[in-house]
C-alpha cells in the first residue's frame, strides 16, 4: 500500500439542476494502447478484443477498448498485458471523468460542444472539444455521458459544465 | 466552415489548425539544394481557386490532413489524411 | 474623454503650413470653398480627379490603385518628377485593403528594418493633410499595448527601447498609468492581469478611404492618369525586360512596371513567371453602431489578439487575428468572430452591449517573416510592392516613397532596404513575431 | 391612438414604463414602439448629423430612427430599436443623440448650418492649422456624432452560446415559411423554424389576408399548433439568423430575456451556432420609401408598417392618413385603415394608370413633393399635373415598393441580380450552398405564391436530403399580382432623405457623382450611405437608382454594395459570451496548487498553468527578499520546486531513436538505456523551436520534454513529421504530461532528500535516469539540473502528485531547506546561464546560443538545411552574451547596448537584454543578452541603457555562465 496520499482531480460534490447533475467518477485504469504500423491485427488477437473503428468501443467482460484517436485506444479497466504490439502508456491519471446525467443533459452540451449529440448511441466515443479544452465524450445509455479531459483543466470544465447547467436551468424555470 | 475528418466525420472548423500549402509535404531530400529548400519554405503558388493545404484535427484525433479546398469560395473538395490511418487493421 | 486637448493654443508654436505645389489649375480644398460652395449650394465642386482614356505608351505603369499604388504613382511624380505615368486599377480606386482594414497608424516596430521604415511612415503621416490638400483625419490618439506578464513587458521594453532609439516616441505604463488612461478595462481580470502598456503617443488612427482619395487626387493633379475598371491580364517581356501590360482595356507600352496588387500578389506576379513568398489570408474585422466617445485610444489586447478603437463617427472599429487558412474570399467565418467577441469581453466588458453592424474581411498576403517586399524582381524594369500581412494602412505613406524611388531610381531607398525579395534565400529575416517560415503566423 | 378591438395585445395585462421620465402605458404584447404611438408620442430620436426629430418609421427590426436606450437595473443598452423591444412593467427608456433634450437639442444646429455640411465636407477642410484636427475639430466632430451611449461600466449580463444542429433551417415564419417547415416536418426531417419577431406568422399577423376562406391568423395558429407537437420541430421565436457562414453553418441571435425583467440567471441573449444540412430562407421583403422634401418627418412612415400596427397592436399613428404610393401594395392598407375607423384622407399615387379604390380619394399620377411639420407631420404638398396642393394629415404611408430580404444570400459574396418586372434585387440562386429563397425573399409576393413557393422549396430541400417529396395540399388563398412604376426622388428644392439614419439625401449622392465618386462603394463610402445601424436596409436601392440617374447609366451597370454579417446587429457580449474573466482561456492548476497557496504563493500564469511566483516567510516585505531567500537556499541547502509543467512525451518502437535523431538536432539514439540527455530542436526554417531533455527509459521508450510554453506546438510538430515523414516507421508518442506530477530538487543536500524520501540513496550518475518506489508508489527519478546544483527530478502519478509535494516540502525544511518558486527558478537558470524562451524567442539560431555544434553534421533532421543559410550564422548575428554591470545597478529586459561614447541610435545599438536577475549567490545584478558579435567581445565594457526606465549602466561583457563554469556542483 502506498504511503502517499492519493487525490482525485477536483474532490467536488455532485452538481444536481434541472434534473439533470455532474459527477466527478473514477475510470480506473486508464491505458493508451497504440499499435505499430500494420499491428492493428495483432494487437486485437492479442488483447481479445478488436481494436475499435473511429468513434466505437469493443468490449470483453469489464475490460473495454475506447478509440481515442488515430491510431490510439483507451484501455479501460484491466493491465494489459506485457508484450503488446504497440505502444502502452498508462494514462489513468491524465484525465478527469465527469459523469452528465439526467434529463437536459442533451441541451448542457448544445451549449458547449460543437457536435450534436441529441441522437448519440450508447457506445459511441467522440474526440472534440468542451469550449477551448480537449474533450473525449463516450455516449452512455439513456442519454448519459462521461466527459474526459485534461486532469489539470479539471476545474475550468466543471465551472463551465456547472454554468451552462445555471443558465439552461434558469431557461426551464422561465419557461 | 466544416472538414470532414476522415476518422470523426464532419466537424467545425475550430477542431481544427491550419499548418499551410501541401507543398510542405514534399520536404526536399537531404543535400537539395538552397534554392530547392527556399521553395519548399517559402514559395507558394497560392491560388485563387483550388489548392492543396494541411491541416490538423488538433481538438479530435490529431490526424494531419490534406484537404482540397477552393481558396475563393471556400468549398471543401475532398479531406484525405497525410498518413494512411492504421485503425481496423488497415494496411 | 477628450481630456485636454481643447487647450489649442499650446499647439499654435508647432503649427506650420506647406503650401503643396500644384501643377495644373486645380481646386484647392479649405474651409473657405467649403462655406462659399455652400452659400451657392454647392454646385461648383469639381471632380476629384480626372477620368482617362489609357494611352498606349507611359514611361511608368503602375498595376492596382490601392493606397500603395496611388501613393507611389503620387511621389513618382511629386519627388522624381515622373508624370507620364499611370495606375491601372481592375476595380474602382481604393478598392482594396485600403478600404477594409481598421485604420491604425503606428511606428514600433523593434527590428532594424522595419523600425525605420515605419518611422519614415509616421513622419510622412504627420504632414500628409498639408501635403495632399485632403483631410485624411489622422488622428494621434495614443496607441496602447497591453501586458500580463513581467516576460512580456520584458519584451515591450525592448520594443518601446527600439522606438526610442529610432527616433520616436515610447512610454511603459506601469498598471496604475494603464489605469489613469483607460479606467473601463477590467483590472479585476485575474486571467490576464494587466502589468501595465507600452505608450506609443504618437499611434493613432486615420480615415482610410481618404487616404486613398487624398493621394489619388494629389496624384491626379500632378498629371497622373488614374485609370479604372482596367484590369491587367498579362506583362509583356521581351529579352528579361519589362515592355508593358495587357489590359482589358487594350495593351499599354511602358519601360517600368510596378506590380503594387495587394491581395492578389500571386496572381500578378504569376504573369511574369514569378512565384512568390507569399500566402494569401482572409483577416476580419468588425465595427459597432454608432456611440458617443468612449474609447479615446487605439488599445491592443496581444493576450487576445484583440486590438480596438473608436472611429470618429462612433462606432468602435476592432479585430483580432487571421482566420488562418489560405482565401481571397474577403469573408471569414465564426470561430474567429468569436474569438474577438470573446477577447473583448475579456478585456473591457464595458463594450459588451455595443452592438456589431458590420463585418468584412481583407486579404492579407502573408509573407514567411511578417515583413514586406519592396525590390526589383528578375524581371528588368519590374519591380514589386507586396507581402503587407496585415500591416499594410500604416505603411501606405513610406510604401509609395521608397516604391516611388526605387522605380526612379533601380536603387532600394534606404529605409527600405532590407525588404528584399531574395532575404528567405539567404536567410536575413525580418521576424518581429519570432513565429518562422509558416505564412500565416506573422 | 389606441383602437378597439384590434390588435394581438393582452387588454387584460396593462404594463407602464418609462421614457425620458414620464410614465406611460401599453399592454403586454405591445412593442415599444406600439406604446409609444398608443400615447401620441411622435418624435422618438434625433438623427444622426444634423439632429432632427424623428418619429418611428418602420414596425421591424430595420428601424432607422425610433433608436433608444434602455435603462437596466445594472447597466443601459444603447441603439434599441423600439420598433423590436417588447414592453414589460417597468422598461426605462431615454432618447439620445439629443442635448440637452429630446425636445430641444442644441445641435439642431447642424440642420440651419446643412449646406456647408455636405457630403464629404470634412474631406476638404479641417486642415488648418495641423494641430487643431486633434485639438478642437474631432473632438467637436466625435461628441456630435455617435448615437446612443455606452455607461462605460463592465457588462455584468448573463449571456450564452450554444449548438443547433439540423436536417433544415428555414428562415422566417411567414406563409413561406411556415408552409416550408410544414412540409418538411410532416415528411420527418428535421426542423429548425427561427423567426425574429415574438410570434409566428409574418405578416399574415399584419395583413388582414384569407386563408382556405378564413383569417389567415386562422391558418397560422393551426399550423403553429401542428409544429408545435412534433417532436421533429424547433421553434425559435425571438431569434434573428444573423449570418451565413460557410457549410451550411448560421449565425443567429435570439433574445431570451430582453423582453422581459431581467431574472437571475436567465442569459439576455443567446448566440447560436446552427448547423444545417439544408436551409430555406423565407424572410420576406422589406418595404422602400420614396424621396422627397422633408420626407423624415416624424408621422412620415413605411405603410406596410401601419396594418402592422393595427392589426397586431390595435394602434394607428395617426387620426387623419394618406398614403403614397407608386404600386398595389398599399391598398390593402387602406381598406384595413378604413375598415378600423379611421380616416385615409388620400391615396397619392405616382402611377397615371393607378386603379380606383372604392370609397376612397385617389390621386393618380400625383406626387408627394413637401412634408410639413417639424415635431409631427401637419401638412402633405401634392403635385398633379403642375398644380400643387396641400392636404391636412397627421401621417403618411409611404410604398415605394418592396425589397426582397436577401442579404444572408449576399453573405458569401453572392451578388443579387436586378428584376425590371420587381424594380427590386432578387437573390441569385445557389448564392449559398444548400439554400433556397422562397416567398417576399424571392420576389415572390402573393400569400397564394408564398405558400407554394415555401411548398416548393421544401420539396427540393427534402429529395436532395433522401427524405422523400414531401407532398401537401396548399391551401386556398389569393394570388394578387404586384404592380409597381419605379418611382425614387421626387423632383423638388429641398432635401429629400433617403438614408434617415445617416442624414444622407439625393443631393448628397448627386454632390458624389458630381465630384467623380460614382462607383457605387466610392458613393457609400463618401456620402456613409448604407452605414448606419439599419445598415441601407431602407436606402440602399433607392440611393443606387438615385446614383444611376446621376451618372447616366442603369441600375444593373450601377452594380450595389455587399450585404455582410450580421443581418441585424449583434451585442458584443452575446457573440463574445464565455469570454469574461477567467472564461477566456482554460486554466490547468499544479498538483501542489492548494499547498503554494496555502503558503500565501502568488500565483502567476505561464502558458494556462498557474505556477507559484515566490513563497513569502514572515517579515519579508519585498519578493526580492524571498527569492533571494530561495535563490540561496538553493545554493546552500536543498530546494524543492514544482516542474510537472513541462510537456512530457512518452515515445516508444523500435524505429523511436531514428525519429528522435530526426526531430533533434543532435544525435540522440546513441544515448544508453537509464541516461538522460539535452536535446535542441530546430523548426524547419533553421531557428530553434525548443530544447529540453531526453531520457531512455528502455530499450525501444523513451521521454521527452519540453518547456512549458512549447508542449503542445511541440506534439503538434512530432505529429507532423510523424505523419508526413515518416508513417511506416515503428513509432507512438502520446502526451504524458498530466499524467505525472513532478518536482525539481535542487542543492548541495539534494541527495540527502531524495534519499530520505525514497529510503535509499538514490545513486544515479549526472544525468541519469530510474524508476523508483516513492513511498510505495511506482516513480521514476532523473538526475537533471536547471539550477546548476546537483538535482533530481522525482516523478508520481498525478494522482499523488499534492502528497508527494508536501512530503518533500516538510522534508527540506527539516534539513534547512524549503519551497523556491518561478522567480527563484529564473535567477538560478540566469546564473547557469541556462535559457528559455526569453532567449529562445523564435529568431535565434543554435548559432546564436552558442550551440551550433548540436547540429549533428552526421544526419539529416528537421531545420539543418535552413540553418546553413549565410544570414543565420557569422559575426554579424547577434550571439549570446552574460554581462555584469560595474556598479552595484539594477539592469532591465528590453535595455539595448551601446559602446562607450556613440550616439544612442539604432544604427549604434550593438546588442539587447533578454533575462535579469539579481544574484544573492554572486552578489550581483546579472543579465543574458545578445550582442553582436558577442563570444569574440567577452571583456568589453558596454552601456546598458533602457530610457523607457532611465537606465544607463556600464557592463562588462563575460561568459553567460557566471555561476560553477565547469559543472562541477552538477556532477557532484
Amino acid at each position: 500500500m502506498p504511503d502517499l496520499i492519493a487525490k482525485s482531480a477536483l474532490g467536488f460534490a455532485p452538481f444536481t439542476l434541472a434534473g439533470t447533475t455532474l459527477a466527478e467518477v473514477d475510470m480506473g485504469q486508464i491505458t493508451a494502447i497504440a499499435p505499430f504500423p500494420g499491428q492493428s491485427e495483432a494487437l486485437s488477437r492479442a488483447l481479445g478484443m478488436a481494436f475499435p473503428a473511429p468513434g466505437a468501443v469493443t468490449q470483453s467482460g469489464d475490460a473495454r477498448l475506447v478509440w481515442a484517436g488515430r491510431d490510439i485506444a483507451f484501455l479501460i479497466g484491466p493491465v494489459p498485458p506485457d508484450g503488446l504490439p504497440a505502444a502502452v502508456t498508462d494514462q489513468s491519471d491524465g484525465w478527469v471523468s465527469l459523469a452528465l446525467t439526467g434529463a437536459c443533459t442533451v441541451d448542457v452540451l448544445a451549449r458547449l460542444v460543437p457536435l450534436d449529440l441529441r441522437a448519440a448511441q450508447s457506445g459511441q466515443v467522440f474526440r472534440t472539444a468542451l469550449n477551448h479544452l480537449p474533450l473525449i465524450v463516450l455516449v452512455g445509455i439513456e442519454r448519459s455521458f462521461t466527459l474526459l479531459t485534461y486532469r489539470s483543466m479539471a476545474k475550468t470544465a466543471w465551472h463551465e459544465i456547472t454554468e451552462a447547467m445555471v443558465k439552461v436551468g434558469a431557461r426551464a424555470a422561465t419557461g | 466552415m466544416r472538414l470532414t475528418c476522415p476518422l470523426c466525420g464532419p466537424r467545425d472548423r475550430r477542431e481544427f489548425y491550419y499548418y499551410g500549402a501541401a507543398d510542405y509535404l514534399r520536404r526536399p531530400a537531404e543535400g537539395a539544394s538552397p534554392d530547392d529548400w527556399n521553395d519548399y519554405l517559402h514559395n507558394r503558388d497560392n491560388p485563387a481557386g483550388l489548392t492543396q493545404d494541411l491541416w490538423y484535427h488538433e481538438q479530435g484525433c490529431c490526424a494531419w490532413l490534406k484537404v482540397t479546398r477552393n481558396t475563393v469560395t471556400h468549398e471543401i473538395v475532398a479531406v484525405e489524411a497525410v498518413a494512411v490511418a492504421d485503425a481496423g487493421g488497415a494496411a | 474623454m477628450a481630456k485636454a486637448r481643447l487647450s489649442i493654443l499650446a499647439y499654435l508654436p508647432r503649427t506650420r503650413f506647406n503650401a503643396p505645389v500644384m501643377e495644373r489649375s486645380a481646386m484647392r480644398y479649405s474651409g473657405f470653398k467649403v462655406i462659399a460652395q455652400g452659400l451657392f449650394g454647392n454646385t461648383g465642386w469639381k471632380p476629384a480627379w480626372r477620368d482617362p482614356a489609357p494611352k498606349a505608351e507611359y514611361d511608368a505603369v503602375i498595376i492596382g490603385g490601392g493606397g500603395h499604388g496611388l501613393a507611389t504613382a503620387y511621389y513618382l511624380a511629386k519627388n522624381h518628377g515622373l508624370t507620364n505615368i499611370a495606375v491601372l486599377e481592375k476595380g474602382y480606386l481604393g478598392s482594396g485593403n485600403i478600404g477594409r482594414n481598421t485604420t491604425i497608424v503606428r511606428a514600433n516596430y523593434f527590428l532594424p528594418g522595419n523600425s525605420e521604415f515605419y518611422s519614415h511612415s509616421l513622419k510622412l503621416w504627420e504632414g500628409l493633410e498639408s501635403d495632399l490638400n485632403y483631410n485624411v483625419m489622422h488622428s494621434q490618439r495614443g496607441l496602447i499595448n497591453l501586458f500580463h506578464s513581467d516576460g512580456q513587458r520584458d519584451a515591450f521594453a525592448r520594443r518601446g527601447n527600439a522606438m526610442i532609439n529610432q527616433g520616436d516616441d515610447a512610454a511603459l505604463l506601469d498598471r496604475d498609468g494603464v489605469r489613469e488612461l483607460l479606467p473601463y478595462l477590467d483590472f479585476d481580470n485575474t486571467r490576464f492581469p494587466i502589468y501595465g502598456g507600452l505608450l506609443h503617443p504618437r499611434g493613432g488612427t486615420a480615415r482610410h478611404d481618404a487616404v486613398a482619395w487624398g493621394y489619388a487626387r494629389a496624384a491626379d493633379q500632378r498629371g497622373v492618369d488614374l485609370i479604372q475598371n482596367c484590369e491587367v491580364t498579362g506583362i509583356d517581356i521581351e529579352g528579361g525586360r519589362v515592355t508593358g501590360v495587357q489590359t482589358s482595356r487594350g495593351r499599354i507600352r511602358a519601360k517600368k512596371v510596378g506590380l503594387v496588387v495587394a491581395g492578389r500578389s500571386g496572381q500578378v506576379a504569376a504573369m511574369a513567371g514569378l512565384r512568390l513568398p507569399i500566402e494569401s489570408h482572409v483577416l476580419q474585422a468588425f465595427v459597432t453602431e454608432g456611440l458617443k466617445p468612449v474609447i479615446d485610444h487605439v488599445i491592443s489586447f496581444g493576450m487576445g489578439h484583440f486590438y480596438i478603437s473608436q472611429s470618429d463617427k462612433g462606432g468602435l472599429v476592432f479585430g483580432g487575428d487571421l482566420d488562418f487558412y489560405a482565401s481571397y474570399a474577403s469573408r471569414g467565418n465564426l470561430p474567429m468572430v468569436e474569438h474577438v467577441m470573446e477577447a473583448g469581453m475579456t478585456l473591457m466588458p464595458m463594450i459588451g452591449r455595443a452592438r456589431v453592424l458590420r463585418s468584412w474581411g481583407g486579404i492579407m498576403d502573408m509573407t514567411p517573416d511578417g515583413s514586406p517586399i519592396i525590390d526589383r524582381t528578375p524581371v528588368d524594369g519590374l519591380f514589386i510592392d507586396a507581402g503587407w500581412n496585415y500591416g499594410g494602412f500604416k505603411a501606405v505613406p513610406a510604401s509609395g516613397f521608397c516604391m516611388a524611388h526605387l522605380m526612379a531610381t533601380g536603387q532600394s531607398h534606404a529605409v527600405a532596404a532590407r525588404f528584399k525579395l531574395n532575404r528567405f534565400a539567404t536567410g536575413h529575416l525580418l521576424d518581429e513575431e519570432g513565429t518562422g517560415s509558416q505564412h500565416n503566423l506573422h | 391612438m389606441r383602437i378597439d378591438g384590434k390588435g394581438r395585445i393582452d387588454r387584460t395585462r396593462p404594463v407602464t414604463f418609462r421614457f425620458d421620465g414620464c410614465t406611460y402605458a401599453g399592454y403586454k404584447g405591445d412593442t415599444l414602439a406600439s406604446a409609444l404611438i398608443a400615447n401620441d408620442v411622435r418624435v422618438v430620436g434625433r438623427s444622426f448629423k444634423y439632429h432632427r426629430p424623428r418619429g418611428i418609421l418602420t414596425a421591424g427590426s430595420e428601424e432607422p430612427n425610433a433608436l433608444v436606450e434602455i435603462i437596466g437595473p445594472s447597466n443601459q443598452t444603447p441603439n434599441t430599436r423600439a420598433t423590436v423591444q417588447e414592453l414589460f412593467e417597468g422598461l426605462e427608456v431615454r432618447s439620445q443623440n439629443r442635448w440637452p433634450s429630446l425636445g430641444f437639442d442644441l445641435l439642431e444646429v447642424n440642420d440651419l448650418v446643412a449646406p456647408f455640411l455636405s457630403a464629404g465636407f470634412y474631406y476638404k477642410t479641417f486642415m488648418w492649422p495641423r494641430r487643431f484636427w486633434e485639438g478642437l475639430y474631432e473632438p467637436l466632430i466625435r461628441r456630435a456624432a455617435g448615437l446612443g451611449s455606452l455607461s462605460g461600466r463592465h457588462d455584468e449580463g448573463v449571456y450564452e452560446k450554444a449548438w443547433a444542429h439540423c436536417d433544415m433551417l428555414v428562415i422566417g415564419a411567414g406563409p413561406a415559411g411556415l408552409m416550408t417547415a410544414l412540409t418538411a416536418a410532416r415528411a420527418g426531417a428535421d426542423v429548425i423554424l427561427a423567426d425574429e419577431s415574438s410570434e409566428l406568422g409574418g405578416r399574415l399577423l399584419s395583413d388582414e389576408a384569407e386563408i382556405d376562406g378564413a383569417p389567415a391568423v386562422e391558418w397560422v395558429a393551426g399550423v403553429v399548433a401542428e409544429l408545435t407537437s412534433m417532436p421533429n420541430v424547433r421553434l425559435m421565436t425571438r431569434t434573428s439568423v444573423t449570418g451565413a457562414y460557410d457549410d451550411g453553418t448560421f449565425g443567429a441571435l435570439e433574445r431570451v430575456g430582453l423582453h422581459r425583467r431581467p431574472r437571475p440567471n436567465l442569459p439576455r441573449e443567446c448566440f447560436w451556432r446552427i448547423v444545417a444540412k439544408r436551409s430555406v430562407l423565407a424572410a420576406g421583403a422589406l418595404e422602400r420609401s420614396v424621396a422627397f422634401e422633408d420626407n423624415d418627418r416624424p408621422g412620415v412612415m413605411m405603410a406596410s408598417s401601419l396594418p402592422t400596427y393595427l392589426n397586431r397592436y390595435g394602434v394607428v399613428p395617426g387620426k387623419r392618413i394618406a398614403l403614397f404610393t407608386n404600386n398595389d401594395s398599399a391598398r390593402a392598407t387602406a381598406r384595413s385603415l378604413m375598415a378600423a375607423g379611421v380616416e385615409v384622407a388620400a391615396i397619392i399615387d405616382s402611377r397615371t394608370d393607378a386603379p380606383d379604390e372604392p370609397g376612397m380619394v385617389v390621386h393618380k399620377g400625383a406626387q408627394v413633393v413637401r412634408a410639413r411639420g417639424r415635431m409631427g407631420l401637419r401638412e402633405i404638398t401634392i403635385a398633379k399635373g403642375g398644380t400643387q396642393t396641400r392636404l391636412e394629415v397627421d401621417c403618411l404611408g409611404v410604398s415605394g415598393g418592396w425589397n426582397p430580404t436577401l442579404h444572408l444570400t449576399c453573405h458569401m459574396n453572392g451578388r443579387p441580380r436586378w428584376s425590371d418586372e420587381l424594380a427590386a434585387f432578387v437573390p441569385n440562386e445557389g448564392a449559398i450552398p444548400g439554400m433556397m429563397v422562397a416567398g417576399a425573399a424571392n420576389g415572390t409576393f402573393s400569400t397564394h405564391g408564398c405558400l407554394a413557393a415555401g411548398a416548393e422549396a421544401a420539396r427540393a430541400s427534402l429529395e436532395a436530403l433522401g427524405l422523400g417529396s414531401g407532398a401537401v395540399d396548399l391551401p386556398q388563398t389569393t394570388d394578387a399580382p404586384y404592380n409597381i412604376a419605379p418611382l425614387w426622388q421626387v423632383p423638388g428644392k429641398g432635401r429629400a432623405w433617403l438614408d434617415f439614419a445617416n442624414d444622407v439625401t439625393v443631393k448628397d449622392v448627386a454632390l458624389s457623382a458630381q465630384e467623380g465618386f460614382r462607383s457605387v462603394e466610392h458613393m457609400k463610402r463618401y456620402t456613409t450611405q448604407g452605414m448606419a445601424p439599419d445598415q441601407g436596409k431602407n436606402s440602399n436601392v433607392a440611393a443606387l437608382a438615385v446614383l444611376a440617374d446621376a451618372t447616366g447609366r442603369g441600375i444593373v451597370q450601377t452594380g450595389t454594395t455587399t450585404f455582410r454579417p450580421p443581418y441585424t446587429p449583434v451585442s458584443i457580449a452575446a457573440m463574445g459570451a464565455g469570454g469574461r474573466g477567467d472564461g477566456f482561456a482554460p486554466q490547468r492548476f499544479l498538483t501542489s496548487d492548494q499547498a503554494s497557496r496555502d503558503r500565501g504563493a502568488p500565483m502567476i500564469e505561464t502558458g494556462l498553468w498557474y505556477r507559484p511566483s515566490y513563497f513569502p516567510k514572515p517579515g519579508e516585505t519585498t519578493w526580492r527578499e524571498a527569492c533571494d531567500r530561495e535563490v540561496s537556499m538553493v545554493r546552500s541547502s536543498v530546494g524543492v520546486t514544482d516542474v510537472s509543467t513541462l510537456g512530457k512525451i512518452d515515445i516508444q518502437g523500435p524505429d523511436a531513436g531514428r525519429f528522435l535523431d530526426f526531430v533533434y538536432s543532435n544525435t540522440v539514439s546513441t544515448l544508453p538505456l537509464g541516461r538522460v540527455r539535452y536535446g535542441l530542436m530546430l523548426r524547419e526554417d533553421g531557428h530553434v523551436l525548443d530544447d529540453g531533455t531526453c531520457a531512455r527509459l528502455g530499450e525501444d521508450h523513451w521521454l521527452m520534454t519540453t518547456t512549458t510554453a512549447a508542449a503542445g506546438l511541440v506534439m503538434r510538430h512530432l505529429d507532423f513529421v510523424q505523419q508526413a515523414f515518416c508513417a511506416r516507421w515503428r513509432v507512438r508518442f502520446a502526451s504524458v504530461t498530466e499524467t505525472w506530477a513532478q518536482f525539481a530538487v535542487a542543492g548541495p543536500l539534494a541527495r540527502d532528500l531524495i534519499t530520505s524520501e525514497l529510503g535509499r540513496a538514490p545513486g544515479l550518475p549526472f544525468m541519469g535516469c530510474t524508476t523508483v518506489t516513492v513511498q510505495g508508489v511506482q516513480g521514476r527519478l532523473f538526475r537533471i539540473s536547471f539550477s546548476g546544483e546537483e538535482g533530481y527530478e522525482i516523478a508520481v502519478p498525478t494522482r499523488y502528485g499534492e502528497a508527494l509535494f508536501r512530503d518533500l516540502t516538510a522534508r527540506a525544511e527539516t534539513m534547512g531547506g524549503g519551497l523556491y518558486g518561478m522567480e527563484a527558478l529564473n535567477v538560478l537558470r540566469i546564473e547557469k546561464g541556462f535559457i528559455t524562451h526569453a532567449e529562445i524567442h523564435g529568431r535565434t539560431t543554435a548559432f546564436d546560443i552558442g550551440m551550433e555544434r548540436m547540429v549533428s553534421a552526421k544526419k539529416d533532421c528537421i531545420g539543418k538545411a535552413a540553418a546553413a543559410r549565410p544570414g543565420m550564422t557569422g559575426p554579424e548575428r547577434e550571439q549570446l552574451v552574460g554581462l555584469t554591470p560595474l556598479t552595484d545597478s539594477p539592469v532591465t529586459a528590453g535595455a539595448y547596448l551601446f559602446a562607450q561614447g556613440v550616439a544612442l541610435t539604432r544604427e549604434n545599438s550593438a546588442g539587447y537584454i533578454t533575462s535579469v536577475g539579481y544574484s544573492p549567490t554572486i552578489q550581483s545584478h546579472l543579465a543574458l543578452g545578445f550582442l553582436k558579435d558577442g563570444r569574440a567581445r567577452h571583456g568589453e565594457t558596454l552601456r546598458l541603457i533602457d530610457r523607457l526606465r532611465g537606465v544607463d549602466v556600464l557592463c562588462a561583457v563575460v561568459d553567460p555562465v557566471f555561476h560553477d563554469p565547469k559543472g562541477e556542483k552538477l556532477r557532484a
